[in-house]
């Protein structure tokens, strides 16, 4: 056995050595440890502030043996010949939020055809962004893109110097403050699905093909506390868990909204978890992000998850019925 | 003798080749983390060959130059001011070395709301950050001009103008050219900040790019090409030090 | 006869040295007419420099007062041509353009060159002209910074040792030289020697300083017609004087701590 | 005119001079920040943020974490530097070998050397440190060799002609012939060190809990008055940490007089 | 008698000045035996001081060859001590420090705090060893020199002009000590001068050099007793032949160009 295990995880801007959802969870109440304790085991989060790139770097020089980040960030690791395994798909709730300044002529999405517009490429908003505009009919050229991060590009929207922002949530607090107004996002019942951000969650080969229990086990410990965080008389409980990485409660709150914490925070490697990875694969490959094919089947291992949700008795199902998303709009179990 | 002036530059990087080519096929050097320089040479003739390298090169060299020019410049500028004159050392010295102090990553918002994200921005920020090296090599080359030379230019009644271009500059000069060398090398590190600034062109944001894409390959390529430009860049400074420093004379120069 | 180009009155100068103050000049009064050559005499270490780049207005920070032509010297002026003890060329100029280091106002190009070669070549320096400082014999650094003293035209000039470095021949030559320029121009010419045969040849008075503070010990007048024949009976008198007046300085002064 | 020319300079007081152009901005910063929304605030913000962390003590500690990172990473460097700056400027075929190396790898970005040197180091927790020596290494090492170069050959042949044995030459002769220039380049590295310091924190995943923290968190949550505080603690830090340098420099060469006062023989 | 110290042979020197080769010192052949004592006169630029480097092993790259107690020089020894032109003390050392120089590989303290105490003494800077270069007289600094010079007790003694810079008496006093401790330690020594007189007081054999390109003239012999009297009519004979010698080489190489 190894003396450490090792998560990597996506950091927050806060500074703050916690995550949130099922991880935080598993933090919070020790799972991981009081799993291990016994084995001599520790486990050891690290929270990579540079987020993709260096989460995929921490995985090549082994430096992490476990990793959740987003779609793309595994996708291009595998065409670049990480040897990774997807060992579960996450939820699919990360929004897309366009703003303007809150004075801007700017009312809704086709006036921004030719404006200044500033958008972090390669990222899960550049995905999405790409989804909206292909399904109005538009191409990237009918704006003019800059490539921004998500936070220089508000300080940009701030100096006037780009017209709109494809963001985060993070907008939502300037827009709170009165600065910004949203003329677009990804939230609500009758936005396609695949607009939004998904993740994954992935193993070393290495270290699946040294301890494939040990793989095991750690899933099934994140598949425990998943079902815990996306159990709704949980939700105060993952809006606390949520704030203690630094984000306002306000913002914590505004960004859940109502969606259903199955959907936000689900697990899976069903068929339309799949179809999903493959989209983003095919995304990837069409704007030149990656080089080569690569094998989707080859590269989930979904045995994994369906013998722990067997093992836990759950049903596998994380692409819900749009009718499912809204808290409101249905009762959710 | 000959032979082994040719020689000798190549000794270090083919050791260092071959050790990282050896580890990189033995698997010391994982491939995802430290692409072979087979696959980064093939990598690099493929970026060539495909004109990507030459087009951004050349945005890149643009931007760099013009901050660089602007950097050094002024840096240059007020190492002599300050050097030169004890009201403007006192009034300003105390700012310069405090803003040195922050990170140039610190500046990226204020330099976004004043200067927006168009090539602007981007020439400011190598400004900033080459300005520095330069400002400070400069102010203490002529800090440490040597008196008696002074004394000849007072004897003479220089102005201060006149002491400057023939004693203080050329006194201070060696000093004046590490400054911008290190300028030099600190532009070819700015430039991949710079260009995250609302770029999608230019070696820089291409290195970013190709991190964030995970083709270590192709960051390593660039990194090739942006060294290979360095040494071009070095050993022109070199080239023109030579000639204006040949007063040093035959018998000067550290080597033992 | 004549009026004062030069009057110093109680110039006192001190050193600190290693934390302590090492008196250098004490109670200095002098007075130098104009056109007169008058050189300094005194052993090593006992002021000589000093007093010249007091004069010079180099050194500050005295007691006591140097006045000039009438006004008290605060800085150094061009007018005040100077040879260093060493000869402090630019090593970054050529010889050349060392020499004409004091023409940098004179605008016409062809002037400058032509003065420049002129005092080249009065130094002996003709064909070195495009050649750095450090490619030059100690000798031949020195003439080019008489060159460079001489070019401007000064006023007043003050050599410190300017022949020290150069050949028997080549000095009597340069002597020559000085004297000749001296004659023309009328300047006022202050030098430092230890040749004394020299001093005896060129000035109207040489000053014999005393060491440890540097103090005026004697005046000599040297009342001999020029051009002067060193081999003649009153110049070899006076000469001899000085030796022995030298010699009463006896070797004390090797024994002298602080 | 200038001091170069007269060779004098200000009286101690005048020191105080260097608080205007702070003031100056400060000034211009609250008139346009006054009566008008724009992101960086008023002033005072700024400085009530700084006041509440050095109050509860956050500043302080930040300050302490962040500090031993760039102590350490600064001493590792220079000393490096020192070595390879000696190597290059005193030994011909050291910087034949050298020179090409040294100039090339230094044009290198540090996106390329992130993931490297987590590699290596990044288990050991050294990668910050790691990290700030590299930034650290270059103005020293650049500085140590042109200063070497420089040195006039008069003074090499006093050490050659007493046999001076390699070693001796450089304790004797060189170091203390490049020390001006010396001086600058860590005085340049110190400054590398600390503004790196940032980076330093921010690209490698270690738990910081440095004074990057400040400028990272304040510049992704748009926490101007963060933002800023940080940026006031690293110039004034900073600064100081430039003056103790400067102070520790005058110490050494308070025996120096051809370079105290302004130029050698 | 005694054997052959020094022995160059067929030696050529050319310097490459502004893109041309300037031929500096052209066919020398010189025996010296050791314990001998020699001098070299020679105009300003004639190539005295390039040949001192060459036996110091400083200078490269000329035909012919230079031979030291059987050995081919090749680079610079201890055993070589020399007295450069200008005085070349190590600015960031003190005065002290800079005598002791020669003794870095001497561990006992005392006994080279002793010996640089003595030599310090000899050349007259008692009171002076905390003091920087800076702070010195133009003659106090060559008299540290020669004292870095000498205590090192070298084999052999190359002077280039080392009593330049020093007032008559001083120069007495010194040539006195170099005298003592030449008889003393046997030292073979080679001194570049200026000053005939010095010469002849000095030498066993007087080299004449001529210039451009810089050639043994004539080798005088000064077969006088020591201690020398200035004043006898021998001394007087050599030093005028010599000074006619020299005056033979007119003043032709002023006008002489590259
Ligand atoms: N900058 C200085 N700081 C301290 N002491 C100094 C300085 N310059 C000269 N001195 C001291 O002042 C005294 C006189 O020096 P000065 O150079 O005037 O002598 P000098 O008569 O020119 O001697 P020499 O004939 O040897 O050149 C010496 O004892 C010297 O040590
Ligand atoms: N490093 C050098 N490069 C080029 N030329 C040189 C160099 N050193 C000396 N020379 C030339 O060589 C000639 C002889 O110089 P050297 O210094 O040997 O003369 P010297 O006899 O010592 O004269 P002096 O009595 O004036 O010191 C001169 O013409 C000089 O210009
Ligand atoms: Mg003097
Ligand atoms: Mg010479």
């Amino acid at each position: 056995y190894p003396k450490v295990i090792n998560i990597g995880l996506g950091g927050n801007p806060y500074n703050k050595p916690f995550v949130s959802g099922g991880f935080g969870y598993a933090q919070e109440a020790g799972l991981f440890e009081k799993e291990f304790a016994k084995d001599g085991i520790k486990v050891a989060y690290h929270l990579f502030k540079g987020f993709g790139p260096a989460t995929n770097e921490a995985l090549a020089n082994g430096t992490v043996d476990f990793a959740a980040y987003g779609d793309l960030c595994g996708v291009v690791s595998r065409a670049g010949g990480l040897k990774i395994h997807v060992l579960a798909v996450t939820g699919g709730a990360g929004d897309t939020y366009i703003v303007v300044p809150a004075n801007s002529p700017i009312k809704k999405f086709y006036d921004l055809k030719g404006k200044k517009i500033s958008l972090a490429k390669g990222t899960y908003m550049d995905l999405s962004f790409n989804k909206i505009i292909s399904d109005r009919g538009l191409k990237e050229s009918d704006f003019k893109i800059y490539n921004l991060t998500a936070i220089d590009g508000l300080t940009a929207l701030a100096g006037g110097s780009v017209d709109a922002q494809i963001g985060t949530y993070a907008a939502l607090d300037l827009v709170n403050r009165g600065q910004l107004k949203v003329i677009y996002s990804t939230t609500g019942p009758d936005v396609p699905d695949n607009y939004r951000a998904f993740g994954e969650i992935v193993v070393r080969e290495d270290f699946e093909n040294k301890y494939p229990e040990l793989v095991k086990r750690v899933l099934k410990i994140i598949a425990r506390a998943n079902i815990y965080i996306t159990d709704e008389k949980n939700r105060e409980k993952v809006l606390a868990l949520t704030e203690k990485t630094g984000v306002p409660p306000e913002l914590a709150g505004q960004e859940l909204g109502d969606k259903s914490l199955r959907w936000v925070n689900g697990l899976s490697v069903d068929k339309d978890a799949i179809t999903r990875l493959k989209e983003t694969a095919e995304f990837a490959k069409r704007h030149n992000m990656i080089r080569k094919d690569i094998d989707i089947n080859d590269w989930v291992r979904p045995q994994y998850l369906t013998e722990v949700y067997k093992e836990l008795g759950v049903q596998d199902k994380w692409v819900l019925p749009a009718s499912a998303h809204y808290i409101k709009n249905t009762k959710h179990k | 003798m000959k032979l082994k002036n040719i020689f000798l530059p190549w000794l270090l990087p083919v050791f260092l080749l071959a050790v990282w080519q050896a580890g990189s096929a033995t698997g010391i050097f994982p491939e995802t983390i430290l692409p072979s320089p087979v696959v980064i040479a093939q990598t690099l003739w493929e970026a060539i060959a495909g004109g990507e390298v030459i087009s951004n090169l050349a945005i890149t060299l643009r931007r760099t130059i013009i901050g660089l020019s602007i950097g050094v410049s002024a840096g240059f500028l007020l190492g002599i001011l300050t050097a030169t004159m004890p009201l403007l050392d006192a009034l300003l010295s105390p700012s310069i070395i405090a803003f040195r102090q922050v990170p140039m990553f610190a500046w990226i918002p204020m330099i976004i709301l004043v200067f927006g994200i168009e090539e602007g921005s981007k020439i400011v920020f190598i400004s900033i950050g080459t300005f520095y090296p330069m400002v400070i090599n400069t102010y203490d080359g002529i800090k440490t001009v040597p008196k008696k030379y002074l004394e000849v230019a007072r004897v003479y009644e220089y102005t201060p103008i006149q002491t400057f271009q023939k004693v203080i500059f050329p006194s201070a000069f060696p000093s004046i050219i590490t400054g911008l060398r290190f300028s030099i090398g600190m532009s070819w590190m700015l430039v991949v900040g710079a260009e995250i600034l609302g770029a999608a062109t230019g070696i820089g944001f291409l290195m970013a790019w190709s991190r964030q894409m995970f083709q270590l390959d192709r960051v390593f390529a660039y990194v090739i090409v942006v060294g290979a430009i360095g040494i071009i860049i070095n050993s022109l400074v070199t080239g023109v030090e030579k000639k204006l420093l040949a007063w040093r004379g035959s018998g000067d120069g550290g080597s033992i | 006869m004549g009026i004062y180009s030069l009057e110093i009155s109680n110039l006192n100068k001190k050193f600190s040295v290693g934390g302590r103050d090492l008196p250098v000049l004490e109670d200095i009064n002098l007075k130098i007419q104009t056109g007169e050559f008058v050189s300094i005499v005194g052993s090593s270490g006992c002021g000589k420099t000093t007093l010249l780049r007091i004069i010079l207005g180099l050194e500050t920070g005295y007691e006591g007062e140097a006045v000039l032509n009438g006004k008290k010297i605060t800085g150094p002026s061009a007018k005040r041509g100077v040879v260093f003890q060493e000869h402090r060329l630019l090593p970054w100029l050529t010889v050349e353009e060392n020499v004409a280091f004091g023409l940098i106002n004179m605008k016409n190009r062809d002037e400058k060159k032509e003065l420049t070669d002129k005092y080249m070549k009065l130094v002996g320096l003709k064909g070195f002209e495009k050649v750095f400082p450090s490619q030059l014999s100690g000798g031949m650094a020195q003439r080019a910074a008489i060159a460079r003293a001489l070019i401007n035209n000064p006023e007043i000039l003050l050599l410190d040792e300017p022949l020290g470095a150069l050949d028997a021949l080549t000095r009597m030559y340069m002597q020559k030289e000085l004297e000749h320029i001296w004659e023309k121009e009328k300047l006022t010419t202050i030098m430092v020697t230890h040749d004394i045969e020299e001093a005896v040849y060129l000035s109207d008075r040489i000053i014999l300083m005393s060491s440890r503070p540097g103090k005026i010990k004697k005046i000599i007048n040297v009342p001999l017609s020029r051009p002067r024949d060193r081999d003649e009976i009153y110049f070899m008198r006076i000469k001899d004087d000085l030796l022995s007046e030298f010699h009463l300085q006896a070797e004390k002064h090797f024994f002298y701590s602080i | 005119m200038a001091v170069v020319f007269k060779n004098r300079s200000l009286p101690k007081h005048y020191q105080a001079l260097g608080f205007v152009f702070p003031a100056v901005l400060l000034i211009a910063w609250q008139f346009f920040s006054y009566n008008k929304k724009t992101l960086l605030g008023p002033p005072g913000d700024s400085i009530l943020a700084l006041w509440n962390i050095i109050r509860d003590g956050t500043a302080l500690k930040l300050l302490a974490t962040s500090m031993e990172r760039v102590i350490k990473g600064f001493l590792i460097g220079t000393a490096i530097g020192l070595s390879i700056g000696v190597l290059m400027g005193s030994s011909k075929t050291g910087e034949k070998m050298m020179s090409a190396s040294f100039h090339g790898l230094r044009q290198v970005p540090m996106v390329a050397w992130v993931p490297l040197i987590m590699m290596w180091f990044g288990k050991a927790g050294m990668a910050q440190v790691v990290f700030i020596s590299w930034s650290a290494f270059y103005p020293v090492a650049l500085n140590t060799y042109d200063g070497i170069r420089g040195i006039p050959g008069k003074y090499l042949e006093v050490g050659r002609v007493y046999e001076y044995t390699r070693w001796q030459t450089v304790k004797k002769i060189i170091i203390p012939a490049a020390l001006p220039s010396i001086k600058t380049g860590t005085i340049l590295s110190l400054n590398m060190a600390w503004t790196l310091l940032v980076a330093a924190e921010i690209m490698t995943s270690e738990p910081s809990g440095g004074l990057g923290d400040l400028l990272s968190e304040g510049r992704e949550t748009f926490n101007i008055p963060m933002l800023i505080s940080g940026m006031l603690i690293m110039g004034c830090v900073g600064y100081m940490l430039n003056q103790a340098a400067e102070a520790v420099w005058g110490f050494v060469l308070k025996n120096r007089p051809d370079i105290i006062k302004q130029g050698g023989a």
